[in-house]
């Protein structure tokens, strides 16, 4: 795969000032109340997921835990959408009923949002199979943190993988804590990555903390996987600045070491290669900045204004419909040669000449 | 019409349903290669080959999932379960993941799977290999289950459940693989709608609710009774849920007084609930308590005799009956 | 007596009873050095050091199931699921491993463990992080279960559940971390019995069967039928298995009519096995039919007005009342 | 720890030449339909748990999964307990409640016999954890198939025992089929101990067939753990000559395959390598066998008049009973310090030195 332009690094920079700006709005929503249950912020690991979907199709397959906020927006769900979801809204990515943990956008290929600490992970090979099933070429991300390897499903998951080859990249998302629980107090490995050797597919440790490092070393991985299904599995030493969840002082690390990944800062890191290189001047990032504020701050306000999901169809999304017209994914046979073709307008933009020769299911 | 056997019923299901549909797959342990622990998949692998037939390793939480991440971009996964007290291993999957990804997502994901496989207390299986689990699963909303008692209704409520767009269980009786019954010839796309029951047979004194194991039981119940001149009707539910309430409630209506012979284990089973609603919902017609005869709360003893007395019974059935008649 | 919080109550349960039995010792998430999620465990790290007080990795089945096998070999753990809702990865230690190793070992194992940690709805946390599992747990024969609505009844039950020589678990209310309640003084080893349920408050025109969550509800829902000049009898379960049916059965021959309100999901609930509990032992003392608010059947919505409109509430109750009053 | 004497060798022998008849009975009893439900033999694996006891102190833990005949025998539990287990009678070692999947022997240390593949390996993480908790030396013995490696469970588990360095030696009994399922079919892996590299615990490869390499293999192991705990994992390559269970006719391998392993039949092999060491002579051996087979075939007259469980004790074994006189394990409090001492005649015999400073925990 060739690389993607340089005009893409500055577009994911802007993805980059998004996902901050959105967050730190939402993290004041969430202090003024405005937004139930639990949220976790993603500041400061994003250039794993944006460094990602830099490396990918937007046809590909995404799927992740609950610090997805980030994953949508990344994928091209509007910050309004998200913003929508966290007040609960009709007008969210999940109309109100996911919430912060549950994000979902199927035209974006966005396959949640997944709150059971590594129960998506089988999901993603199911995908992956579905993929291979139908013979495209797509790849799947399933994104988990270092918390989830030590659940069972994620164990058996990568376990199928391996044995039916599947296309599928398990992206560890090693902020090296789970809530308050260390790596090292919660694996018996010296290193994440260690533990795909149990399972016999290709690995690595990638700094999670560089965007180019994230996409060049995914972009290798795809163009192999692309040519010919397999797993693997990346570890992504990366760092979240805030507390596991709104209600975590994160009393359990050190200031020093927060300070230690700050420097490593990705929007940071990016803008100054940037500059450096003379593709981005202070003035066009100030003003990036500005729009990705403004859209945050425009969230708030579309979110506040936009209705709440009907209370007469609270039992309206518990089954979804049988006979022809099923509004949801998959219900109609389809048969390979058959895929509906989508048309969002991100994948324009980004796709040209890697498209799948069978283009996007719907 | 021609009589073919459970196993062979949904043998049939499953051949015609993968042969229908590209979108529909066979996925479990043993499925292919070893044609099915019971043999339900026979054939299927030579005829289906192996991207359509597969096996899989001991993993119930890891295939169960993967079948339900299949089913979220579009494939119609059935997945076999050697036997539902194997599916307590993918519990998790199958209450959080099938069944509420259509909420969470706000409508933009449905999960349409079918989970079948063996369920219930076999034979001398002992605690952990007994487990009848649809009233676990009953009280998941987003699921739907249906217990097959018949040739008959094994092949067209499999049917139906694999062109369902939602989770649901077939839950089969191990017991009964070899039983024979009529079914339409093959030529016949033979559909049973989850949620109809079966009005077994006609009576006027009590009703007996019965599904799965204890329709053949409910059924010898009602000839003894028969004989004592206490007419049962019988009524097969076929579907636990949807469950056919009119037509529950048109036969209490009837006969004022019901016995439901269930075949799981007592506390928050499907009778406590079919009790509640009958109750509830036409109270004055019922003339005495309802009764009901499931398993004794233990866990299932190995020993032979035992294990009968922990199971219901057509002579516990009849002296339920007896107790309100 | 003095007033302290249902999390302080529970934290002086497990204090005391890991101090007064070496054998007795917490693990789960988060519980050690984080001071629990929910910070139940406060303290007991620095007082108890780290072989009594034990973090785990995110591995409920794994943590379970070692439980279990310590419990088998003579140790009294306590067992934190940071929530019920996690519990459902570790289901097959919980309903096979922990309650039928005594019967599949002819009486020579059994396991005294006590599993805890909030269950049930907290607020807007979404389809899987509000599982009510009081209904799935009751089903399995072996386990026990209390669900505690005060801070007096959190710790009295708790060291209760610790000292039992089975599989206890033990529900606690999330949203009642923070409640305050009357407990005895310090010095007084407070131990509440499973299987007692609690009168809250006398009354003749109509029995309202509560536990956990819906205590305060029910009781609100009293208050506002007295108004109206409507008598309600309110009990809290406490425990719901062993269930205390003698206490139900007398207020229900009292009454002679009955609402139960319930937390968890109405297909083969808490509420259907106490209806059909009721009318078969004492059809005659009905007056009307049984009536229950629960969870609407759906997943649970994240959105608040949606989540209230699925759960029990006192409006709800006093609606259920007033069609039988 | 010091080679075990040559005494136990033949011993061992004995042992194993017990389990072989006794199952070849139990085989044709199922036949004749005295016995029930599922019924897994061991033939061809004898060497494996034989090795493994004759390696351990009888007050070292031990479980396995549901072909668990040979694990009770090996430990001492008798035949007749062992054959009237079978057929349901309450003279069995687990009272007839059990049946063949769920041998249990408290006295000799077998806490069972587990069907739910995979669902026993935490249950011996706790039990190490106990011993540990305990400040005792014992090992966890815990014996699974090839096909449990791919459960969650086992993965937990074994990242839990490496974590907190249980002492605990996971037992692979790799038979090369999970019923008709090859290991090459069921896992990732070219070969099933470097599943253990996923974890940081010693691992290695054992002859299953030869009772020698698994006693001597273990015995070191053991003697590091009772050092300083830890945690280790074993692939034992061993063959199961009968179909999966009684009504598997194991069409699935090839008589060759199965004929290359008689070969290497684990008691002709310790027979031949004792004989020619001159410690065994024909006649011994088959006076050994004569007893053997008579054991078995006493065993099944001893189940065939034995009393079935008393059917007004339907309810008796659902709850413990509560208060002090309790009469399961563990269920008063004792102090470390406190333990009881058992005084089975198998004890007596074969521990001498070893023996635990804390004696054998009821
Ligand atoms: C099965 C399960 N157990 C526990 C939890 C509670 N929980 C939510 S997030 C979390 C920590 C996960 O940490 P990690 O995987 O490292 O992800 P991160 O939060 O660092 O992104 C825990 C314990 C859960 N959601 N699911
Ligand atoms: C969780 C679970 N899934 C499936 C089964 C059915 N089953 C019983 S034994 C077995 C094969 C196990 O093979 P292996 O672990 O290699 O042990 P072996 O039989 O070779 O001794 C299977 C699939 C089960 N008992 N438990
Ligand atoms: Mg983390
Ligand atoms: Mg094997």
């Amino acid at each position: 795969m060739s690389q993607p332009e340089q005009r893409d690094e500055v577009e994911m920079l802007a993805t980059m000032l998004l996902i901050r700006r959105f967050e730190e709005r939402a993290s004041q929503q969430y202090q003024a109340q405005k937004i139930g249950g639990f949220c976790h912020l993603y500041i400061g690991q994003e250039a794993v997921v944006t460094g990602a979907v830099a490396a990918t199709r937007p046809d590909d397959y995404l799927i992740t835990a609950y610090r997805d906020h980030a994953h949508a927006l990344a994928r091209g769900t509007s910050a309004d959408a998200c913003m929508a979801e966290l007040f609960g809204k009709a007008t969210g990515c999940s109309k109100g009923l996911g919430g912060s943990m549950h994000y979902f956008d199927k035209e974006h290929h966005m396959y949640g949002g997944h709150a059971i600490v590594g129960a998506h992970v089988p999901l993603a090979t199911g995908m992956a199979f579905a993929a291979k099933y139908r013979k495209e070429d797509r790849v799947t991300l399933c994104f988990f943190g270092d918390g989830a390897i030590n659940q069972g499903g994620f164990h058996e998951a990568l376990n199928l993988a391996g044995l039916f080859k599947l296309p599928v990249i398990f992206i560890c998302e090693n902020n090296f804590f789970a809530m308050g629980t260390s790596v090292k107090r919660s694996t018996s490995l010296e290193q994440i990555v260690d533990r795909a050797r149990g399972y016999d597919m290709p690995s690595g440790i990638i700094d999670g903390m560089s965007f180019r490092d994230v996409r060049d070393g995914l972009s290798h991985l795809i163009a192999s996987i692309r040519k010919e299904p397999h797993p693997a599995f990346v570890e992504m030493r990366t760092y979240r600045y805030r507390g596991h969840s709104m209600s975590d002082p994160a009393s359990y690390r050190t200031k020093e070491e927060l300070e230690k990944f700050r420097l490593e800062d990705p929007i940071t890191r990016l803008r100054a290669q940037l500059t450096r290189e003379g593709k981005l001047t202070n003035e066009q990032f100030d003003k990036m900045d500005k729009k990705a504020k403004d859209a945050a701050m425009s969230s708030v306000k579309f979110a506040e204004k936009s209705p709440e999901p009907p209370l007469d169809e609270l039992y309206g999304y518990t089954y979804a419909p049988n006979g022809e017209e099923s509004p949801a994914a998959g219900t109609r046979a389809t048969k390979p040669s058959e895929k509906g073709r989508g048309s969002s307008t991100r994948e324009k933009k980004r796709t040209g000449a890697n498209i799948s020769p069978n283009g996007k299911q719907a | 019409m021609r009589e073919i056997t459970y196993r062979q019923a949904l043998n049939e299901a499953l051949a015609e349903e993968i042969a229908r549909d590209p979108n529909v797959f066979l996925m479990g342990e043993e499925v292919a290669e070893y044609n099915g622990a019971y043999k339900v998949s026979q054939g299927l692998l030579d005829r289906f080959g192996p991207t359509r037939i597969i096996d899989t390793p001991i993993s119930e939480n890891g295939f169960a999932g993967l079948g339900i991440g299949a089913a979220m971009v579009g494939l119609r996964p059935i997945v076999e379960f050697m036997t539902f007290s194997f599916s307590l291993v993918a519990f998790d999957q199958i209450v959080n993941n099938a069944p509420n990804m259509l909420t969470m997502s706000g409508g933009q994901f449905n999960v349409p799977i079918t989970f079948r496989g063996p369920n219930g207390p076999a034979h001398q299986l002992g605690a952990t290999h007994s487990h009848a689990t649809e009233c676990l699963y009953a009280n998941v909303p987003g699921l739907k289950i249906c217990t097959p008692a018949t040739p008959r209704d094994a092949k067209g409520l499999l049917k139906a459940a694999v062109r369902d767009n939602n989770p649901v269980l077939v839950l089969e009786c191990e017991l009964f693989y070899s039983h024979k019954g009529m079914v339409e010839d093959e030529d016949v796309d033979l559909l049973i709608p989850l949620g109809e029951a079966e009005l077994k047979q006609e009576g006027s004194d009590v009703t007996i609710i019965c599904y799965a194991q204890t329709v053949p039981i409910a059924l010898a119940a009602a000839e003894n009774l028969a004989k004592e001149n206490i007419n049962a009707e019988v009524i097969d539910l076929r579907s636990i849920k949807p469950l056919d309430w009119p037509a529950v409630f048109k036969s209490v209506a009837k006969t004022h007084r019901v016995v439901i012979a269930e075949q799981d284990r007592p506390w928050c089973g499907i009778g406590s609930e079919i009790a509640y609603r009958i109750q509830q919902e036409i109270f004055d017609e019922l003339d005495a308590p309802i009764q009901r005869v499931s398993q004794e709360d233990v866990p299932m003893p190995y020993n032979e005799a035992l294990e009968q007395a922990v199971l219901p019974s057509a002579a516990k059935i009849v002296a339920a009956v007896k107790k309100i008649c």
